[in-house]
């Protein structure tokens, strides 16, 4: 059977998550490999979550927040829009592949842009193949 | 205690040596040391063999002050037996609590660095360039050399550890602390951090802060400073924030941006990673493409958040399995 | 790791869940994890047995944990908390794994769907074992309100909470009250004068000692929270006055529209042809009494535009609601003044939806009004007629009914121009701190459930500000608002949510990071202590200064590193 | 080129009959239940647009209304009572005025006052004129043969002469209808062969009106009367006119029935006597759609012929049982009927016994010309091959 991903995603609750209910309720399908945390705002999505849903085996993060100026806390997305590029300036330089973390805005009437989103990324993901970051963190003796 | 005096090695692995002279550091102290202690293997300062430790009843010494990151086998060995010998194994620096500066060649991989050191290095005669091999059959006989591994390991890595003394060096007068309060047992539990204070830099600085916003980034000459502002708002990269206390801000009071051998704060998992969270954070920008250009400015990002942490960052922390 | 007993619980939803999910797999599955006491699954967890259930087996095991996997936490992590609360369980001891809305409703795979099912619920165990006890502090309501806007909702809603004696602060940015409403001249569909509507309301709210009107005024800053604000309002009257702050408990935003600018559309004329004018235009020539062209002659045609800049794709897509009727009305009115005069009146569908309406259309019907379909993102085209001929403009329109592309003699073009947001209504959101749609209306806590109310606690919206509506809606919003505010202002005291920010001294090292980052100005920084410090009851729980504080000294409290790390392990199985 | 819209036709067109188009909101079941609406020929629904929107170009070329027999299905139907039946029949009847070039029946259609004092007029004169050559040249004791008080002869001359002067006016007509739906009709290039080939449709529509009996072909259970009726009144008044215009003589001579004659003539009085008093019944009863809105000259119509029919009747008989006075009286009597009514012919609703089996004929050429369009094939000569 061909490698199914793990995709964790983290989603603001008043566009984002509120988008992808709005996709259940209008039981619009998309591919299931994608695990959703929410959060209250982007702005607390820490890239230290990022690298430890990497680190715990997640092949891909997909970080979701409200459309630049939508905010329900005003500008709380614009801290998101400011993180991604260096974490992903840092990811790389860890040797992690672009596709891998991805920062969208989603507000909570595209519930159908939010499924589309998934089912790119898992395709993408898929074609990337799995993270290798897991394994290059056991310690294996004849490694070394 | 008295009746019986302190055994004690004090020993150094992929380290370029400043934590052994950070301990000489501590002045006459050393000669305190002397009195309540044997100092039973110390490589830079007394003579002594890897035999005497071998021969070694296990947990014979009390305290091994351990610094240096895990490159290749002999470090790898020594860690081990050390800690076979030892009551109590301290973590002693940044290379030996995090990885420290030789950690960065994680970001590397061992054919590029030997082809490097051996190869392409201007400083080699031609003619004479060739890899050093864990092997050389010479007619006298077999020549030995540790093996070079794939990877840096920070000591947790490879044995457990007591204690962690952090610092590149650590503070003299905070090795001194330690010893002392080994010596009175008032230690605390095992596997925490010692020798440094549970805040950040920012604590100990005395730079005035105010609320922050940063336009564009410099390198310390780039800019004339205001000697009493806080740096990163004068747009120079300093971890201070991200750092834990207890060097004695040595590097922004000389006007240079913390580095971070102190290591991350105790909440904090990942140093480089909060680091980046809370300097993208405070950018003055809500313009993709300005972002971009702002840090733009800032040169090897990774080197900066993890100079000491290459092998401590969660990226790259080893899992025993 | 700390002991503690969790029950799960495991929603069929009917068929909504266990179509999909093979819930008896994922109870199965829970039911080993550590520290699960507990695992049930249930048809309708959150009916009143469902509810019960969970409350018994609180009490009878001990637990002090649940986990509910069922719909989304926005539906009902409310009644869930509620159930356990009353079984003695502190409400944030709850976790919720959404596997309906986010699994079963948008998967067929029924595999790989339980197997998203099993990830999530043990996400939530995993994190519910790091929940704490949280108290929610429960705060004074003040009783006062500010109203900003004084047209119909704004007046209506003022009225409404004055005659219960309450004190309102009306804050009306133009020099009098009455706004849109108070340029019409008739309304539709029973031909009542609009005037008569708003003169009643003005002198009604001028003669109310509960109302302090602020016109020409303007508020230029909201602090704090739901029954606790302070509003600073800004009189531009005269002499430059200082801002005068008032302590408010709620605030409805009454800010409705602007007409369309008709300059917009070149195809129409407007502006260049005098004789095509808005309906606004009209409403003045109606109130002024005669119907006459630029000319001053009596116009033989007139022809109705309707959805200008409505319901197109380059202008507005939406439909404004009241334009049909007013069309209509105008029919009438132009009848009645001129019963010679031919009115062809071009539309693309007849809205009638509301009391009345259809009959209106009916009886506009035998007066003999010449209507004219014309297609969406089609554009009728006006031009100057030529001197042979008896009119002075010709509209050329493809008629879909026909299917004929004819030419329509006018005198006088009437633009139904449409509703669309004011240009400030954007300040207006960042002030009160409420979402726009992409049109730029206000959005409501719930389309249809919650109309009036928005997702900031307090803050209320009426009238044409949420969206084109007609005087019966407005009203009835603006009564709504006032009586949601009324209910909360008899209760006295309100529950501030325990969920929000907190700064642990013993590791803040007072390096400032979080004080810029936070929206509401809720982190002070104690410059004695040379330490930060968060208000809580100003803090929204946005989580910007938890994230970003490098020493990790701030918690967000029941969104903690530990609790989001958990469940990215729990996730990931 | 945009079509310029007439906002006042639909005022005009109230005149006519049309009250209430304007309540059409063009749901299309009267064009659903039409049996005659097709593909080609879309109506009532699409004549009640083009009326709304006062589009008299495309009303003028229009074959449609006359394809109508008005059954009253469409306005049993319609859900708004727009009446679209009354709509059709207005349209004709402002489409005869239309054609007709003298005015007079627009003027008749709009003021049926103005009809009346014509007919009454022309009566007048018609009995005032016969009357007096009666007594000059004739004795008024004597009905028929030498010293007649009205020779069959000069009855008969008098008759051709009218006959020239109607035929006139009734030709200039038919050629504007045709220039208006044929000539005019725009687009479609049409073959004089074609006239040639479908010229059968004219008497065969004429004869059968099988396209009346063909309303009824979609109803639940037809009802045929009103089409029989129909069907009598009409050929009854044709072999009278033919039997009056070429057998006068024949006609009024008597005393003994000169059978070969009679026998037509009494069924055409039958055919009259039964349509006449059937349609005045429905007028009065106003049961059936199509007789609930009877405009002004729809009675002139219907009081005259039946007027007519009754002192032909009456003449006749009293002629054979030998009161030859009172069959005198009552002849002029009967003429003072005949003559306004003839003379009402090209410009009343009488023409439209000419003008729908012609819209028939033509309608049936349209067609044609449309299938060979949509096949591609230019019209040809049935004989030569198609290029």
């Amino acid at each position: 059977m061909s490698f199914e991903p793990k995709i964790v995603g983290f989603l603001c609750n008043w566009c984002s998550y509120t988008g992808a209910d709005l996709a259940g309720t209008s039981r619009i399908q998309y591919m299931p490999n994608i695990r959703i945390i929410r959060v209250m705002c982007s702005a607390r999505i820490d890239p230290t979550f990022v690298m430890k849903a990497l680190v715990d085996g997640a092949d891909g993060v997909l970080i979701c927040g409200c459309h630049p100026g939508d905010c329900h806390y005003s500008e709380g997305n614009y801290k998101a829009m400011r993180r991604y590029p260096l974490l992903k300036k840092l990811l790389a330089d860890f040797g992690i592949e672009d596709e891998r973390v991805r920062l969208e805005w989603v507000s909570a009437s595209e519930g159908q842009r939010f499924a589309d989103l998934v089912n790119d990324m898992t395709e993408r993901i898929r074609a990337l193949g799995p993270s290798r970051i897991r394994g290059t963190l056991q310690i294996d003796k004849n490694e070394r | 205690m008295a009746d019986r005096k302190l055994q004690i090695a004090l020993y150094w692995a992929a380290a370029c040596g400043g934590c052994d002279v950070a301990v000489l550091d501590t002045d006459e102290f050393i000669l305190e040391v002397a009195k309540l202690a044997d100092i039973r293997l110390w490589p830079i300062a007394v003579d002594g063999k890897y035999k005497d430790v071998e021969n070694m009843a296990d947990g014979e010494l009390d305290l091994t002050l351990f610094n240096g990151a895990i490159r290749n086998s002999e470090n790898e060995h020594l860690a081990k037996l050390l800690r076979r010998k030892s009551k109590a194994l301290v973590a002693f620096g940044s290379c030996a609590h995090m990885g420290g500066i030789p950690g960065l060649a994680n970001l590397t991989n061992k054919e590029e660095i030997l082809t490097r050191a051996y190869l392409n290095n201007p400083s080699i005669e031609s003619g004479s360039q060739k890899i050093p091999q864990p092997e050389t059959l010479v007619e006298t006989g077999k020549l030995n050399l540790p093996q070079f591994y794939k990877r840096v390991y920070k000591l947790s890595d490879i044995v457990d550890v007591d204690y962690f003394v952090p610092g590149c060096p650590p503070a003299p007068h905070q090795v001194k602390a330690v010893l002392l309060a080994y010596v009175k047992g008032e230690l605390p539990e095992k596997g925490s951090v010692v020798g440094a204070s549970q805040l950040t830099v920012c604590d100990d600085c005395k730079r005035t802060k105010t609320e922050k916003k940063v336009k564009k980034f410099y390198r310390p000459y780039q800019i004339i400073q205001d000697p009493g502002k806080c740096l990163l708002e004068q747009g120079i990269l300093c971890l201070g924030p991200a750092t834990r206390s207890g060097c004695g801000v040595r590097c922004p009071d000389t006007g240079l941006g913390c580095r971070g051998c102190y290591g991350p704060a105790p909440n904090v998992i990942d140093q480089g990673s909060k680091f980046l969270s809370a300097l993208a954070a405070i950018i003055d920008s809500k313009n993709p493409d300005e972002i971009e250009k702002i840090i733009a400015d800032i040169p090897d990002f990774i080197s900066i958040a993890y100079r000491f942490g290459v092998p401590a960052s969660l990226l790259q922390r080893s899992m025993h399995k | 790791m700390k002991e503690c007993k969790i029950g799960v619980y495991i929603c069929n939803c009917g068929s909504n869940i266990a179509r999909v999910i093979d819930c008896e797999a994922v109870r199965e599955f829970v039911s080993h994890l550590p520290q699960v006491t507990i695992a049930r699954t249930y048809r309708y967890m959150c009916s009143n047995p469902g509810q019960e259930m969970i409350a018994q087996d609180i009490k009878e095991n001990g637990l002090d944990r649940v986990v509910v996997a069922a719909c989304s936490p926005r539906m009902h992590e409310r009644t869930f908390r509620n159930a356990i609360q009353t079984a003695g369980l502190n409400p944030y001891m709850l976790e919720m794994a959404n596997i309906r809305e986010q699994c079963s409703w948008v998967h067929k795979d029924a595999a790989a769907a339980t197997e998203k099912a099993k990830a999530l619920a043990r996400a939530a165990v995993l994190r519910v074992v790091n929940h704490e006890a949280l108290e929610r502090m429960s705060v004074d309501m003040c009783p006062q309100t500010l109203i900003i806007g004084g047209g119909m909702a704004g007046m209506t809603a003022a009225l409404e909470l004055a005659d219960a004696n309450q004190r309102v602060y009306l804050v009306e940015k133009k020099a009098l009250l009455g706004g849109n409403l108070g340029r019409v001249d008739l309304t539709a569909p029973y031909l009542d004068s609009a005037r008569d509507l708003i003169t009643e309301r003005i002198t009604r709210v001028r003669n109310n000692p509960n109302i302090t009107v602020m016109l020409d005024a303007q508020v230029k800053e909201l602090k704090g929270y739901v029954g606790n604000f302070t509003a600073a309002i800004q009189q531009n009257g005269g002499q430059q006055k200082e801002a005068v702050e008032v302590k408010i408990g709620n605030v409805v935003v009454c800010t409705g529209y602007q007409e369309f600018d008709a300059n917009r559309i070149t195809h129409y004329g407007y502006g260049k042809l005098p004789n095509v004018i808005t309906s606004f235009e009209f409403e003045l020539m109606l109130r002024a009494g005669r119907i006459q062209t630029k000319e001053g002659k009596i116009p033989q045609y007139v022809a109705i535009v309707h959805c200008v800049g409505s319901r197109s794709q380059e202008f507005h897509g939406y439909c404004s609601r009241v334009c049909c009727m007013t069309a209509l009305k105008y029919v009438h009115e132009i009848k009645s003044a001129i019963p010679k005069c031919y009115v062809s009146d071009l539309y693309i569908d007849m809205h009638a939806f509301g009391k009345g309406h259809e009959d209106f259309y009916r009886h506009t019907l035998d007066v003999k009004t010449m209507f004219l379909m014309y297609g969406k993102n089609e554009h009728p085209v006006v031009r100057r007629a030529d001197p042979g001929d008896d009119c002075e403009m010709f509209i050329e329109v493809d008629e879909k009914l026909s299917g004929e592309v004819i030419e329509i003699p006018a005198d006088l073009v009437i633009l139904m121009v449409g509703m669309e947001t004011r240009p400030d209504s954007v300040d207006v959101a960042r002030l009160v701190n409420i979402s726009q749609d992409k049109e730029g209306w206000f959005i409501e806590s719930h389309p249809k459930l919650d109309p009036v109310a928005t997702t900031t606690d307090g803050i209320y919206i009426a009238g044409t500000c949420a969206a084109p509506k007609d005087i019966p809606d407005t009203v009835a919003q603006a009564r709504a608002a006032s009586a949601r505010i009324l209910a909360r202002v008899a209760r006295g005291k309100i529950d501030v949510d325990a969920v929000f920010a907190e700064i642990d001294e013993n590791y803040c090292s007072g390096c400032r990071m979080c004080n810029e980052l936070c929206p509401y100005s809720a982190i002070e920084f104690d410059e004695k202590k040379k330490r930060s410090h968060v208000i809580s009851a100003l803090c929204k729980a946005c989580g910007a200064c938890v994230s970003s504080c490098p020493s990790g000294a701030i918690k967000g409290r029941h969104f903690t590193d530990r609790q989001i790390y958990s469940q990215i392990e729990g996730v990931l199985l | 080129m945009a079509i310029r819209v007439n906002p006042k036709l639909i005022d005009d067109l109230e005149r006519y009959g049309a009250e209430d188009v304007q309540k059409c909101y063009h749901c299309g079941n009267c064009s659903a239940v039409c049996p005659h609406a097709d593909e080609v020929f879309v109506f009532p629904r699409k004549a009640m647009r083009n009326l709304q929107m006062g589009l008299q170009s495309k009303i003028e070329k229009s074959l449609e209304p006359w394809l109508c027999y008005y059954c009253g299905q469409c306005s049993e139907q319609c859900p708004e009572g727009a009446e679209p039946g009354e709509t059709m029949m207005s349209l004709r009847r402002w489409l005869i005025s239309r054609y007709d070039f003298t005015g007079l029946s627009r003027l008749f259609f709009r003021s049926t006052k103005a009809e009346l004092a014509a007919v009454i007029l022309v009566a007048l004169l018609t009995g005032i004129g016969f009357f007096f050559y009666g007594l000059f040249n004739g004795d008024i004791r004597v009905y028929d043969g030498a010293n007649a008080f009205l020779s069959s002869s000069f009855v008969h001359y008098f008759d051709l002469g009218l006959a020239g002067v109607l035929g006139f006016f009734l030709a200039a007509n038919i050629f504007r209808f045709w220039r208006f739906t044929m000539s005019k009709a725009g687009g479609l290039a049409i073959p004089w062969w074609l006239y040639i080939k479908k010229i059968y449709l004219l008497p065969w529509h004429f004869f059968t009106q099988k396209r009346y009996a063909e309303c009824e072909s979609k109803r639940k259970k037809g009802v045929f009367m009103p089409w029989l009726v129909h069907l009598g009144l009409m050929l009854g008044y044709v072999t009278m006119l033919v039997l009056v215009m070429l057998f006068l003589h024949k006609l009024q001579a008597g005393p003994n029935i000169d059978w070969s004659v009679h026998v037509f003539a009494y069924l055409a009085s039958v055919g009259l006597l039964i349509g006449t008093i059937y349609m005045l019944r429905g007028r009065f009863q106003k049961v059936q759609v199509q007789y609930q809105k009877s405009h002004g000259s729809d009675w002139i119509f219907v009081v005259l012929l039946f007027f007519i029919v009754m002192t032909g009747i009456l003449q006749h008989v009293l002629h054979r049982t030998g009161f030859e006075v009172a069959a005198n009286i009552s002849y002029v009597v009967h003429l003072m009927a005949v003559v306004p009514w003839l003379m009402r012919m090209p410009f009343t609703k009488w023409s439209h016994m000419l003008y729908r089996p012609l819209a028939m004929y033509f309608a049936g050429i349209r067609k044609h010309v449309l299938a060979l369009q949509k096949g591609g094939a230019r019209p040809s000569w049935p004989g030569q091959q198609a290029a």
